[in-house]
């Protein structure tokens, strides 16, 4: 029999928010089983995502009308080659959240616990209707759910910097959510419509530029502050490092991704009305990222603490694809999409890892974990993979995007470009090398280093499965990208490669 | 003729699978030795299962994954792929009967053997790569693999050699990069199964920068002076790391990148046309003569092996860059010659520090009455360094003379002569030390190297030996390495 | 409504939204900068809710008795969903200002920034 | 810092002062905004949905997809509470705060008369200002205000312990039930069925929203404001 799976769109949204207001309910009887809930909420989701994904690749992109009111009548999710390039990364909360549950355990009152999953599904669910969403309004609204929840788990550690950290990074989204309510309300006022489409279709050439630009600019500005990309990403370090190691995953891994996708869909609109020069903004775009790559891995060399130092990262690797994008040339958007989801995978991977090191020794800085690969040989390992990968060294998953955007750099005749990437991926190389140094080939300074023993099974699992997907997914790297040409021929001005 | 054959793929696979079960072995010696073994002894059947079809001319193809046309991973085993493939595959059989003698007591073993064959396995993937991309991907491996490896003593001047051999070696990764990315850009295919893929037209300016990017990437691991600060520091590792590694892998690695990317990437007719190899001859004899000139000062013994392999990979590197079937020849055949004898030498070195404790020239008086079978290896291999007939070093230096001359450019055959002489001026003294000058504590008698280290120093100095005294028997180098010739220059045999 | 060729609307939006942003941006205390943004964010409602008001416009309530033209319903809405996500918002801003002056002692950034 | 603020301000206001040069000009009919879907909804809004308040209409019905988004940032920001380390539980709180008589009986006095306007704004929100939120909102003032006075264990009588969870979730599970209703009797998520006679399976659901909006609002507003306190 074949499933409608046209008709399972909403739920893919519904399932994960139904999940996580039934949470707490859950939690007033039983806290310990709340993490099983949460992970069962997140497979059913999963597997609605991956049936959806699997259809669109066969039958192509599809919108679905809610309530029936279809077009700018009603709200409309549109799922597309782009949104389901993306959506996958859902799968990832299936490895988090399991990866969670020692920390919860430890660290976290059973009355909190329910609370903690719920907003975990909140992200997700969050993510989720902001790539399929075709509405402004609507994926302002999303957006809010993912913010919200990530303040929130920021400040789930702790009660003083972690809750300092947690007001900072909301002080900053909340302006930029501020800042895409007022791109979509000037859009609003233009056009009378909110539907992605439609809008495009009424911004013609009657109307005033001014007002359009403004929008615009918002817009991207908005995007651009949740992306983190240099220099509007002062509120990101201390929020990802602060955060208990799996909100961090998912913030670095996922959350900042929103920024990307809004970023993608608003470019999309503005393209499609050829309401705004795209030229110079592309250009603009592209030394953002360039800036970000350099400014990132430059901030990252001084940092001893771990987790600050893949917080920089962070910021480099959104420069990649920030630049990818700019680029404008279709091996560029190819390579920055696969970037999108390579990224969120070995950021993942790194941040988990070090979650594993931190919670098995309780350090968290470079000088006092060394050493540490003899007592946990394995979840060194998954470290040095994903250093490895982030790098974008052959044959992992992050040396495709390095090789297309650079390759786009060159069809683009910006050869410049081309030159930092490489050259500034090396830079990136400097400080994972510091890291696998005093993991690998240091001597422990603390006792407590040197007889940590290996992470329990529940941590272990997820990380031994990341890690074998960071290198599968470089030796396989051209399976999803038969994916994304289409997706990204959508983004550009000019057709795939 | 291509055939389409699971084999190239194989080859690397196998080491691979045999780092992976070394891991898992953990410290169960046994085990260790096992998966060693028997991985090296497959994979060097394997490839010798090619040999004949590669004489007949057959060529090997797999492909394993294309991400969009033109750019994928892809295995080819052409003939001069072969003949760099059948030099480590052997040598990987016996570096590992060697580093198990060697390594006894060591701390760290799985992980020191694990990564040794990842090396071995990303070498064979590098000879076999089809394009340009699967060689990028397995050249940049191989740095990492090594990296361990070179560290592997863990002590800050370890640590520091590590530092430096990543930063060079990563620089040059970058500029390969580049060069891959643009000449992907100008061509729009990456094969390496051509004799030239770039486009005349494409722009003086653009093929000049995809030549320098390209040489100078490879040229970093080739240790093309003044790209060569690395190696020497290098050398803090383990033995059979600098044998195998400096004198085979890594550096022939990036020996065999510069001869692909003269022979397959530009092809030698475009560069005749557009004039690059003249200054990389120029700097390849460059690196000959100052390289031997900085040996001849180093007392401490791996380091003037080490500047040794510097200026004798420049052999490769110049036979290339002359652009003449004959040179060609010579530049190939190197690649084996200076494998053995120079992988004889580095064991020899391990079996006296193991030994005897002593790791400079001026402390091996005597050394030839105490370990008389090693230093006659290491004999063996000095001559042919030197190039006396009837030696292996004597039939590149032939060849590549004539070359220089076939190339109208009679004075690197002057820069050959001084380059002997210099050879002669650094390894006859060791030689003379060890056979005619007493040991000052008193003679003590026979004391050679463990069989496991000595049996290997024995079978690499014979095949130096019949390296020079059968060069034109089928089956040895030679022939596969004029097969190969063929390919590039598409002329006949160049038997004079 | 328009001296000057400008809408004194949309000056009064932009003067609200300027202020707003100056408190968030220059005041040191963490609760004001927290009504900054409150104050932006109703500049922004502002702006939405009156955009939908048409001359002479009765409320979009069509009931016996109300006479076209209506204002728009859909900022209305608009701006109630706002108002509920801002509402939240400020909600968790003020559960973490609490959270920090439980900690601190203090609500002044200059005097956070000090302490580790 | 001061300074750079003004400086800020400046470019801000300076491209805003841009910005808004063009925009339609207010209370013009026929400015986009009146014309596209506004005026869809002014023409066939009571026929389509059922609801003669069109904001009711838009927020239930025609986007009836952004407030269940909505309901559930408003959930986030209670389990975003919930989630936070607190210093004390509810049961080490004092039974009562030292309250001035005057706002005890103020409180008391107004209390009735605050729920009763709540009910009467959720009730009559479908031919009236009001609706579900602003009923919600009145709850939850009324439970911050005997939340002052109560203390916060008199508070937390309020709602009884074991139906507080499902009281806090009421408006995003309602909402997903009656999405799935739709979902069942029109084809479509959150469908309104719009035949004859189904027009009161379409009440009900619409009700039953704005009553869940209404209740779970209020209980979120209360719990968030009890637990704040710590």
């Amino acid at each position: 029999m074949s499933v409608a799976w046209e008709q399972l769109l909403p739920w893919a949204v519904a399932l994960p928010f139904v999940g996580a207001a039934l949470t707490p309910v859950l939690a007033a009887r039983s806290p310990r089983w709340t993490g099983p809930w949460a992970w069962g909420v997140v497979l059913a989701t999963v597997a609605v995502t991956v049936g959806l994904v699997a259809h669109v690749a066969e039958a192509g992109a599809f919108t679905y009308a809610i309530g029936g009111w279809s077009g700018a009548y009603g709200i409309e999710l549109r799922f597309d080659r782009f949104a389901a390039w993306v959506l996958p990364l859902s799968l990832l909360f299936a490895v988090i959240v399991p990866f969670s549950w020692r920390y919860v355990v430890v660290s976290l009152e059973p009355a909190r616990w329910g609370a903690f999953y719920a907003l975990l599904l909140l992200v997700m669910g969050g993510m989720i209707g902001f790539s399929i969403t075709g509405d402004l309004f609507n994926l302002f609204v999303f957006m809010e759910v993912t913010s919200l929840s990530s303040y929130a788990l920021v400040a789930v550690g702790g009660r003083g910097v972690a809750a300092w950290a947690a007001l900072k990074y909301l002080f900053l989204g909340a302006v930029a959510s501020l800042l895409a309510l007022l791109g979509t309300a000037l859009l609003f006022v233009l056009t009378g419509s909110l539907n992605l489409a439609d809008v495009a279709a009424r911004l013609g050439p009657d109307v005033a530029r001014g007002p359009v630009l403004i929008a615009f600019a918002a817009l991207v500005t908005s995007f651009l502050v949740k992306a983190a990309v240099f220099p509007l990403h002062v509120w990101l370090p201390d929020a990802h490092a602060i955060a208990p190691s799996p909100v961090s995953a998912v913030l670095s891994g996922l959350v900042v991704k929103t920024g990307i996708v809004g970023l993608v869909r608003v470019v999309q609109l503005f393209h499609a009305a050829d309401a705004v020069p795209l030229a110079g903004f592309h250009l603009a775009l592209a030394w953002l990222g360039a800036v970000s790559i350099v400014m990132g891995a430059f901030l990252a060399i001084f940092q001893d603490d771990l987790k600050l130092m893949l917080a920089y990262s962070t910021i480099s690797n959104v420069g990649y694809i920030v630049l990818g994008f700019g680029l404008a040339a279709p091996y560029a958007a190819v390579g920055a999409s696969v970037h999108v989801v390579n990224h969120a995978l070995i950021k993942t991977t790194l941040f988990l890892a070090a979650g594993a090191l931190i919670h098995q020794t309780g350090f968290r800085t470079l000088s006092d974990l060394r050493g540490v690969a003899r007592a946990m040989p394995q979840t060194a390992a998954v470290m040095a993979i994903g250093a490895v990968s982030i790098v974008g060294l052959p044959p992992t998953a992050g040396f495709l995007c390095k090789w297309y955007i650079a390759l786009g750099a060159f069809e683009a005749d910006r050869a410049p470009f081309g030159f930092a990437l490489v050259f500034g991926a090396l830079f990136i190389f400097v400080y994972y090398i510091r890291m696998v140094n005093a993991l690998y080939f240091q001597a422990p300074v603390h006792a407590r280093v040197a007889e940590a023993t290996e992470v329990p099974w529940s941590m272990r699992a997820p990380l031994l499965l990341l890690a074998a997907s960071c290198l599968v997914l470089g030796l396989l790297g051209g399976a999803p990208l038969a994916f994304v040409e289409p997706a990204v021929a959508g983004v550009l001005p000019v057709g795939g490669p | 003729m291509g055939v389409v054959d699971p084999r190239p793929l194989l080859a690397p696979l196998i080491s691979f699978a045999c780092a992976g079960l070394v891991f898992a072995a953990g410290r169960n010696a046994f085990w260790r030795r096992f998966w060693s073994l028997s991985a090296a002894a497959v994979k060097l059947a394997l490839v010798l299962s090619m040999l004949p079809g590669t004489l007949r001319g057959v060529v090997y193809t797999f492909d394993v994954v294309a991400f969009t046309p033109g750019i994928g991973i892809a295995f080819r085993a052409d003939a001069y792929g072969m003949f760099f493939a059948l030099v480590s595959s052997t040598l990987w059989t016996l570096t590992t009967i060697y580093a198990i003698g060697y390594m006894r007591g060591e701390p760290d073993r799985s992980r020191f053997f694990g990564f040794f064959a990842l090396c071995v396995s990303t070498t064979v993937g590098v000879a076999f790569a089809e394009n340009l991309l699967t060689f990028f991907l397995f050249y940049e491996t191989l740095t990492i693999c090594t990296y361990p490896l070179v560290v592997h003593a863990e002590t800050p001047e370890a640590l520091r050699a590590g530092r430096v051999y990543l930063t060079y070696t990563l620089i040059g990764g970058g500029f390969v990069l580049l060069g891959s990315v643009m000449a992907f850009d100008a061509a729009g295919t990456l094969t390496l199964a051509q004799p030239g893929i770039l486009p005349a037209d494409a722009g003086g300016a653009t093929l000049a920068t995809i030549f320098a990017a390209l040489i100078v990437g490879f040229g970093v691991k080739a240790a093309i002076m003044p790209l060569h600060g690395w190696l020497p520091l290098a050398m803090v590792a383990p033995t059979p790391v600098s044998a195998l590694l400096h004198a085979v892998a890594v550096v022939k690695v990036g020996a065999f990148g510069v001869t692909r990317v003269i022979y397959n990437v530009f092809g030698v007719e475009l560069l005749q046309d557009l004039g690059f190899a003249t200054p990389l001859a120029w700097l390849a004899a460059f690196t000959i003569l100052a390289g031997s000139a900085i040996a001849l000062t180093q007392d401490h013994l791996k380091r003037r092996l080490a500047y040794s392999t510097i200026s004798q990979l420049s052999y490769i590197v110049l036979g290339a860059a002359l652009l003449t079937p004959f040179a060609a020849t010579a530049a190939i055949l190197h690649v084996a010659h200076q494998a053995f004898a120079k992988i004889t030498m580095f064991f020899v070195v391990g079996a006296i520090q193991r030994t005897t404790g002593k790791t400079r020239v001026s402390e091996l008086a005597g050394i030839g009455a105490r370990m008389p079978w090693s230093m006659a290896a290491f004999t063996i291999a000095a001559l042919s360094f030197v190039g006396v007939p009837l030696f292996a070093g004597f039939v590149t230096k032939w060849y590549l003379s004539l070359g220089a001359l076939q190339a109208g450019a009679g004075v690197f055959v002057g820069v050959m002569l001084v380059s002997s002489l210099l050879n002669a001026a650094y390894w006859f003294p060791i030689v003379h030390l060890a056979y005619f000058r007493r040991a000052d504590g008193g003679d003590e008698g026979v004391h050679e190297a463990p069989p496991l280290l000595l049996v290997p120093i024995l079978i690499c100095a014979a095949y130096v030996l019949l390296l020079g005294l059968t060069t034109q028997v089928p089956g040895m180098p030679f022939s596969v390495a004029q097969v190969a010739v063929e390919r590039a220059f598409a002329v006949p045999a160049v038997v004079p | 409504m328009a001296p000057f060729g400008v809408d004194l609307d949309y000056v009064a939006v932009a003067a609200l939204f300027c202020i707003g942003l100056y408190m968030l941006v220059a005041k040191s205390n963490l609760l004001k900068k927290l009504l900054g943004l409150n104050v932006m964010e109703t500049s922004v409602f502002a702006f939405i809710v009156t955009s939908g008001m048409v001359e002479g416009g009765d409320p979009p309530l069509l009931v016996a008795g109300a006479q076209p033209p209506f204002a728009s319903p859909i900022p209305q809405a608009m701006v109630l969903t706002g108002i509920v996500v801002v509402v939240s918002v400020t909600a968790v801003a003020l559960s973490l200002i609490v959270q920090i002056y439980a900690h601190y002692g203090t609500l002044e950034v200059d005097e956070l920034k000090e302490r580790p | 810092m001061k300074g750079w603020a003004l400086a800020l301000v400046v470019v801000v206001a300076a491209t805003l002062a841009i910005g808004v040069q063009g925009l339609p000009t207010h209370d013009a009919p026929e400015a986009p905004i009146h014309d596209h879907v506004g005026a869809r909804y002014v023409e066939r809004g009571v026929e389509e949905t059922g609801m003669r308040n069109l904001v009711g209409a838009v927020l239930l019905n025609y986007r009836g997809f952004d407030t269940m988004v909505e309901v559930v940032v408003i959930f986030t920001a209670l389990a975003a509470v919930l989630a936070l380390p607190r210093a004390g539980s509810v049961a080490d709180a004092p039974e009562a705060l030292p309250v001035s008589p005057v706002v005890l009986f103020v409180v008391r006095l107004l209390a009735p008369f605050i729920a009763l306007f709540a009910i009467a704004l959720l009730f009559r929100g479908h031919v009236s200002p009001g609706g579900g939120f602003q009923a919600g909102a009145l709850f939850g003032a009324l439970f911050v205000a005997l939340g002052l006075v109560l203390g916060r264990r008199g508070a937390a009588r309020l709602v009884p312990e074991r139906a507080r969870p499902w009281l806090q979730a009421a408006a995003p599970l309602t909402f997903a039930a009656v999405a799935a209703l739709g979902w069942a009797l029109t084809g479509s998520f959150l469908g309104f069925p719009q035949a004859p006679e189904l027009h009161a399976v379409r009440e009900a659901m619409a009700l039953a929203l704005e009553v869940a909006i209404a209740v779970g609002g209020g209980v979120i507003l209360g719990s968030l404001f009890q637990t704040m306190e710590a």
